[in-house]
């Protein structure tokens, strides 16, 4: 494919190893294969960045299922087209994490932090969905605080001032290491095969840009195959693991020594969905969550959210 | 007294003055706001401006009757106002205390103004990390933040109305023998209050500006949290709704003071 | 160019501040204006030098202006009204810049304005250098300098102290004797007034009336510091304003 | 003269003046300084403060080394201070403009002093959704958020100058028969100068502030978005030096304020 | 209770304001200082009353004041210097209230002073009411009000127009009349000097010197607006400072 004939895009990205499918994609050149000219945007957080989407200042992004993508959504500005990071049992997932005050009081596992209190960002974050669904298998209730920044939370989490949390493993481990927090069970024991993150486009793209967005994601199961086999799966060898590390250093972590970053990125390794598949029973699922806490209006739909159509 | 000339040309003085003296039309201020209101709702509804861009006017204010006939208005405004009170209290109470002490005394001017100097160009979202550990989350927190924002300005007034006390009625003071405090009482404090309260329309306008920034910290109610809710759900109305209120309550607290002023200093010219 | 006050009258709302004014102001002279503070004396010569317009009566120009002035009707303020962000020359210039005058013109002009009040050395100094009577002679070069048909001074000298306004007073004595011009003199100070004045226009309290106009018949060159007659005419015009200058001080202001 | 009685007791006139009067005193603050960071060195080290409550200030020093060293340093502060020009730029000469003519037209005061006064206590964090629809994600919306934040005081600021402009210089101005225009350029403008200075001040350690609010709107380098991000990976060091650049720009944009007034108004008392 | 100035020098910095003042200040009359602008009169009289301290020279109390004196060296000051926030009863109970009165006692030399200077009426009053020769008439009233031994006043008719100081002039003379107090009175205005005062001192240029001491032998009560004597005094003095004066005025301040 001749440069000239490349298609420009925008990508949205965050500096966090979840994002690295992306990064691989671009690093080893498939976005190229592809014909798609790609440009990083890099955002300090995941609500701006689906905001840049419906504005169309970011044409592809990955970020969780939250109230903001779905009320953007439900203005016909974004679709979810693909699936992005996942849970697994079989591999290290998401933590739920106490206080070691908490952990003190006897909280050893998430069936004893009734009445307690969980971290979240905000309402109709990912981290709300994780708590609520996790109070609802075990039968008890815990209340929200909001914080805003993932900052804020550590802080209070480390000084005792909320109970529990949960978070990628990559930020839940080197916390667990300092002895401030404590890891007591993994996202993936009470919510199966549940679909993290979600790449997204506008609605406009979706529907009129196919050839576009069908390129895209498949350089971004190219790319997510690489993580996936040299990271997650450990199929690779260690050789392309280490480089891998490397690759991903390039973009998370950067103002720190590789030694340093390389323990954070092999931590931050979580499955990224093959062939960019959707779980689609997930987000249903999900969806049905904010829509009884009222987070977002009722009128939604799975269709409004997800152009079923590339879902395979 | 010699005499005019009455054959001469004749002509009345050329008026050349007026002008340059603002004068009242309250309306037009009504007529601005109608107008820019009706062009967004005229514009939202026929999908000249999307709706993306801004919510419906008329969706706006439906929200905010919703808000206010479900009760929530009142359990979001009421926290709101008390971490106004309370932060507000301690930042401008601190503040005008330290204020007249570096008004006052040298060694105290030379130790701290270049303290609050370095202070003042920090925002105050930076620090909200280390807050929750120093406050922790609750309303101990926001309460400090808002004192923390509205202590600097409030300093900076302080000691510039106390500079500005006009140093003749101080001179007067002593010429009479009265005692320091005296002086510092009865002349410095009501010499530098106007300064102060102008100050204090500033430290007002700042700390309803960081409700928002405060109650990014643990906050479930107030008009602050209200807001980054509906932010984060890209809720347009709601956050309008949010907006509209803080510039509401903006406004009022410029009444008040208005209305302290006229009280306070009646005596000015 | 004379001028004539025909029955002018003036209100600010319901406050009515000068009545029933009827008055002739003859080339080459100066007339005095004096009364008692707030009887409408500023307000007077505002009406004169076209800055406000009378409510009633009507305020002519008899006859045409020289055509060399610039600025036929031209004030000297109390407060002297300089410019404190431009120098000596160019508060002068600044009267001049709208006239579109060749600048060699303008340099002339301001040059021959400094000479005759004495202020050439300080053409470069600003305002803040100067002391109050510096000021006014700055405010009076300028006035000079748009050669004015009739000069409107508002207590030029009040914001003097008693020394600087002894000297002003010769600087402006020796101004006209060398070239008459015609003034309104609004002052308090019944000193200046028969040290200035050809005629002295006495107002009653507000609303402003014409009590009484005394003409001085000394020429201005001859008048000196306690000259008897002077002191005579003075005292008489005290005695007229006493009772009234009283009342206006016990008044309470309302703001 | 009479006489004066010479056996009478003696004494001299007692002093009861002086004070009041603020002295020089630079090296207190630096001893301030210099004492605060001492102590907290101190209590860092012993861990009389914990480490979750303040850095130790020897590590926040020399991670600025490393910062400069990588010569990231001017990768991050390069960029935020052209943000700062430009949204400072634009916001002050919009503001200073409107301001300008709110101050010498009753009818654009009476429509527009109202919307400034509602928008003033509106926080540009609330509005940053807005921001990303409005102006993209690219410099113009970081450019639209600073610019947003310096132009209400601004205005503020410029039509308070322009009514404190010594009315008897206009009505001098007119006695000259000086046309309008001349009047407004040569004494409206020049007389609210030091008005529009002291207002620039404040929009200016606004712009700082708001430095990091805007670059929450994806920014990969920038002081602010350095300080973000050490917030959300609560590093304590790299936010007291993120903070502390913010703190010194402060200090130095003020300085230079300073030297422009010395300049400019020079001819002030 | 009398004052000695021995040897007065005074220095700000590298300025010399005053140099080598000899004065005496016999109690019961009043000393008029007068002399250029910038000469050190203000700083005199603020060395006087112990509001700054002489670099050289001392300034001696000769005799104790008398006991029912609440603060023996009191000053009237040019700008009033009332508090604009109390009113014109506050003012004066403001000097009272440091000395643990009987509240009586307080409301009784109110009372007494209000009528001297023929306030009564306007006791609620704020300043920002009254006109400029009342807001002195209270300064005077409240400078009375704690008995001074010795009146210091620096230029108190100065800010005022000519009518008032007349009036203001007339009640000062009333009030000496009916009970001499001593003073030392610093003014600009030689007419104010030769009428009130008992002997003037004419100061020189800066660094101030004493150059000459006239004494006025009229009795207060009986000079009057253009009394002949008093007219060549006044002339005496001024051909004395003329020259001084215009230099003085034509100096360049830097600000
Ligand atoms: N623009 C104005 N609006 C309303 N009232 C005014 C205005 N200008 C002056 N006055 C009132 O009109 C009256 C006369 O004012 P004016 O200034 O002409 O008096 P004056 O004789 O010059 O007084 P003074 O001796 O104090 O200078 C005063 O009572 C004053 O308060
Ligand atoms: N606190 C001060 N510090 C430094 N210089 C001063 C101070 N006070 C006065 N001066 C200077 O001392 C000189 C004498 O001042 P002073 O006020 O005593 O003169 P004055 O005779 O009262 O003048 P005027 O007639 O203008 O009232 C002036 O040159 C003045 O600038
Ligand atoms: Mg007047
Ligand atoms: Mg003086």
């Amino acid at each position: 494919t001749s440069y000239a004939a490349d298609t420009k895009i925008n990508v949205g990205a965050l500096r966090f190893t979840s994002h690295a499918a992306s990064f691989v994609a671009f690093e080893r050149g498939y976005f190229k294969d592809e014909g798609l000219d790609v440009e990083f945007k890099f955002f300090q957080a995941a609500q701006p960045m689906a905001v840049a989407v419906a504005s169309k200042d970011v044409d592809y992004a990955v970020t969780a299922i939250s109230g903001g993508l779905i009320s953007l959504a439900e203005k016909g500005a974004a679709k979810v087209i693909g699936g992005a990071l996942m849970e697994d049992p079989a591999i290290d997932g998401q933590k739920i994490l106490v206080s070691d005050a908490a952990f003190k009081d006897g909280m050893t596992e998430p069936s004893k932090l009734d009445g307690r209190s969980f971290a979240m960002t905000q309402s109709g974050s990912s981290f709300h969905y994780m708590g609520a669904k996790i109070a609802a298998k075990e039968g008890i209730a815990v209340s929200f605080k909001p914080l805003q920044k993932v900052g804020a939370i550590i802080g209070a989490l480390k000084s005792g001032q909320v109970d529990a949390w949960s978070i990628v493993p990559h930020i839940a481990k080197p916390l667990d290491g300092s002895g401030a927090v404590h890891i007591i069970g993994n996202v993936a024991d009470y919510i199966p095969d549940y679909q993290v993150t979600v790449v997204f486009t506008s609605a406009d793209k979706a529907a009129n840009d196919r050839d576009t967005s069908l390129a895209f994601l498949r350089a971004f199961s190219k790319g997510a195959d690489d993580f996936n086999a040299a990271l997650v799966d450990k199929t690779a060898g260690d050789e392309a693991a280490e480089e891998m590390v490397k690759l991903v250093h390039k973009y998370v972590y950067t103002d720190r020594p590789y030694e340093k970053a390389a323990p954070s990125i092999r931590n931050g390794a979580m499955r990224i969905s093959p062939n960019a598949a959707l779980n689609t029973a997930s987000v249903q699922d999900q969806l049905d969550w904010f829509k009884s806490e009222k987070l977002v209006k009722d009128s939604v739909t799975i269709d409004t959210l997800v152009d079923s159509s590339y879902a395979n | 007294m010699s005499e005019i000339r009455q054959d001469s040309t004749r002509k009345t003085v050329d008026f050349r003055g007026g002008g340059f003296a603002p004068q009242s039309r309250k309306w037009v201020g009504i007529v601005v706001f109608v107008v820019l209101i009706g062009f967004i709702e005229l514009g939202t509804r026929t999908g000249f401006i999307t709706n993306l861009t801004l919510p419906i006017p008329s969706d706006v204010f439906a929200t905010f009757v919703d808000l206010w006939q479900s009760g929530l208005l009142w359990k979001h405004l009421l926290p709101s106002i008390m971490r106004l009170i309370v932060g507000a209290s301690i930042g401008v109470s601190l503040g005008i205390g330290i204020g007249i002490l570096i008004g006052l005394f040298s060694l105290i001017r030379a130790g701290l103004v270049p303290l609050v100097a370095a202070i003042f160009p920090i925002p105050k979202i930076a620090l909200l990390p280390l807050f929750v550990i120093w406050f922790g989350i609750d309303e101990t927190s926001k309460y400090a933040l808002i004192a923390f924002g509205t202590f600097t300005p409030t300093v900076v007034a302080t000691y510039g109305a106390v500079d500005n006390v006009d140093r003749s009625l101080i001179r007067m003071g002593q010429s009479f023998s009265l005692s320091w405090f005296s002086i510092v009482r009865k002349i410095v404090l009501p010499g530098a209050m106007p300064g102060i309260l102008s100050g204090l329309r500033i430290s007002l306008a700042i700390a309803i500006i960081l409700l928002v920034a405060a109650e990014m910290l643990g906050a479930e109610f107030g008009i602050g949290a209200y807001i980054l809710e509906a932010g984060s759900l890209y809720d347009l109305e709601r956050l309008f709704v949010g907006v509209t209120i803080l510039s509401i309550l903006g406004v009022f607290v410029s009444l008040g003071i208005g209305v302290i002023e006229k009280r306070l200093l009646n005596w000015r010219v | 160019m004379d001028l004539r006050l025909e029955a002018v009258g003036h209100h600010y709302g319901d406050l009515e501040v000068l009545s029933e004014i009827d008055l002739a102001i003859p080339a080459g002279k100066i007339v005095c204006i004096v009364g008692p503070s707030g009887c409408g004396k500023s307000t007077l010569l505002r009406l004169i030098g076209g800055l406000e317009q009378p409510t009633t009566g009507q305020i002519v120009q008899i006859g045409t202006p020289p055509t060399d002035s610039i600025n036929p009707l031209t004030y000297v303020f109390q407060d002297f009204a300089l410019l404190p962000w431009r120098t000596v020359e160019g508060n002068i210039s600044l009267v001049l810049e709208d006239h579109r005058m060749p600048s060699a013109r303008v340099t002339e002009i301001i040059a021959n304005v400094l000479a005759r009040t004495k202020l050439t050395e300080f053409a470069k100094a600003y305002p803040k250098q100067l002391s109050g009577g510096m000021k006014q002679r700055v405010a009076i070069a300028r006035a000079l300098a748009v050669k004015p048909a009739i000069l409107l001074m508002d207590e030029p000298l009040s914001a003097l102290d008693s020394q600087t306004r002894e000297l002003l007073m010769d600087d402006l004595v020796g101004l006209w004797t060398r070239d008459p011009f015609t003034s309104v003199y609004v002052t308090h100070n019944l000193n200046e007034a028969v040290r200035l004045g050809h005629s002295i226009v006495v107002l009653s309290r507000r609303p402003g009336r014409i009590r009484e106009i005394v003409d001085v018949t000394i020429p201005l060159g001859e008048r000196e510091l306690g000259d008897p007659e002077l002191e005579r005419q003075q005292k008489h015009l005290w005695n007229l304003m006493r009772d009234e200058a009283l009342a206006a001080d016990k008044e309470l202001l309302n703001v």
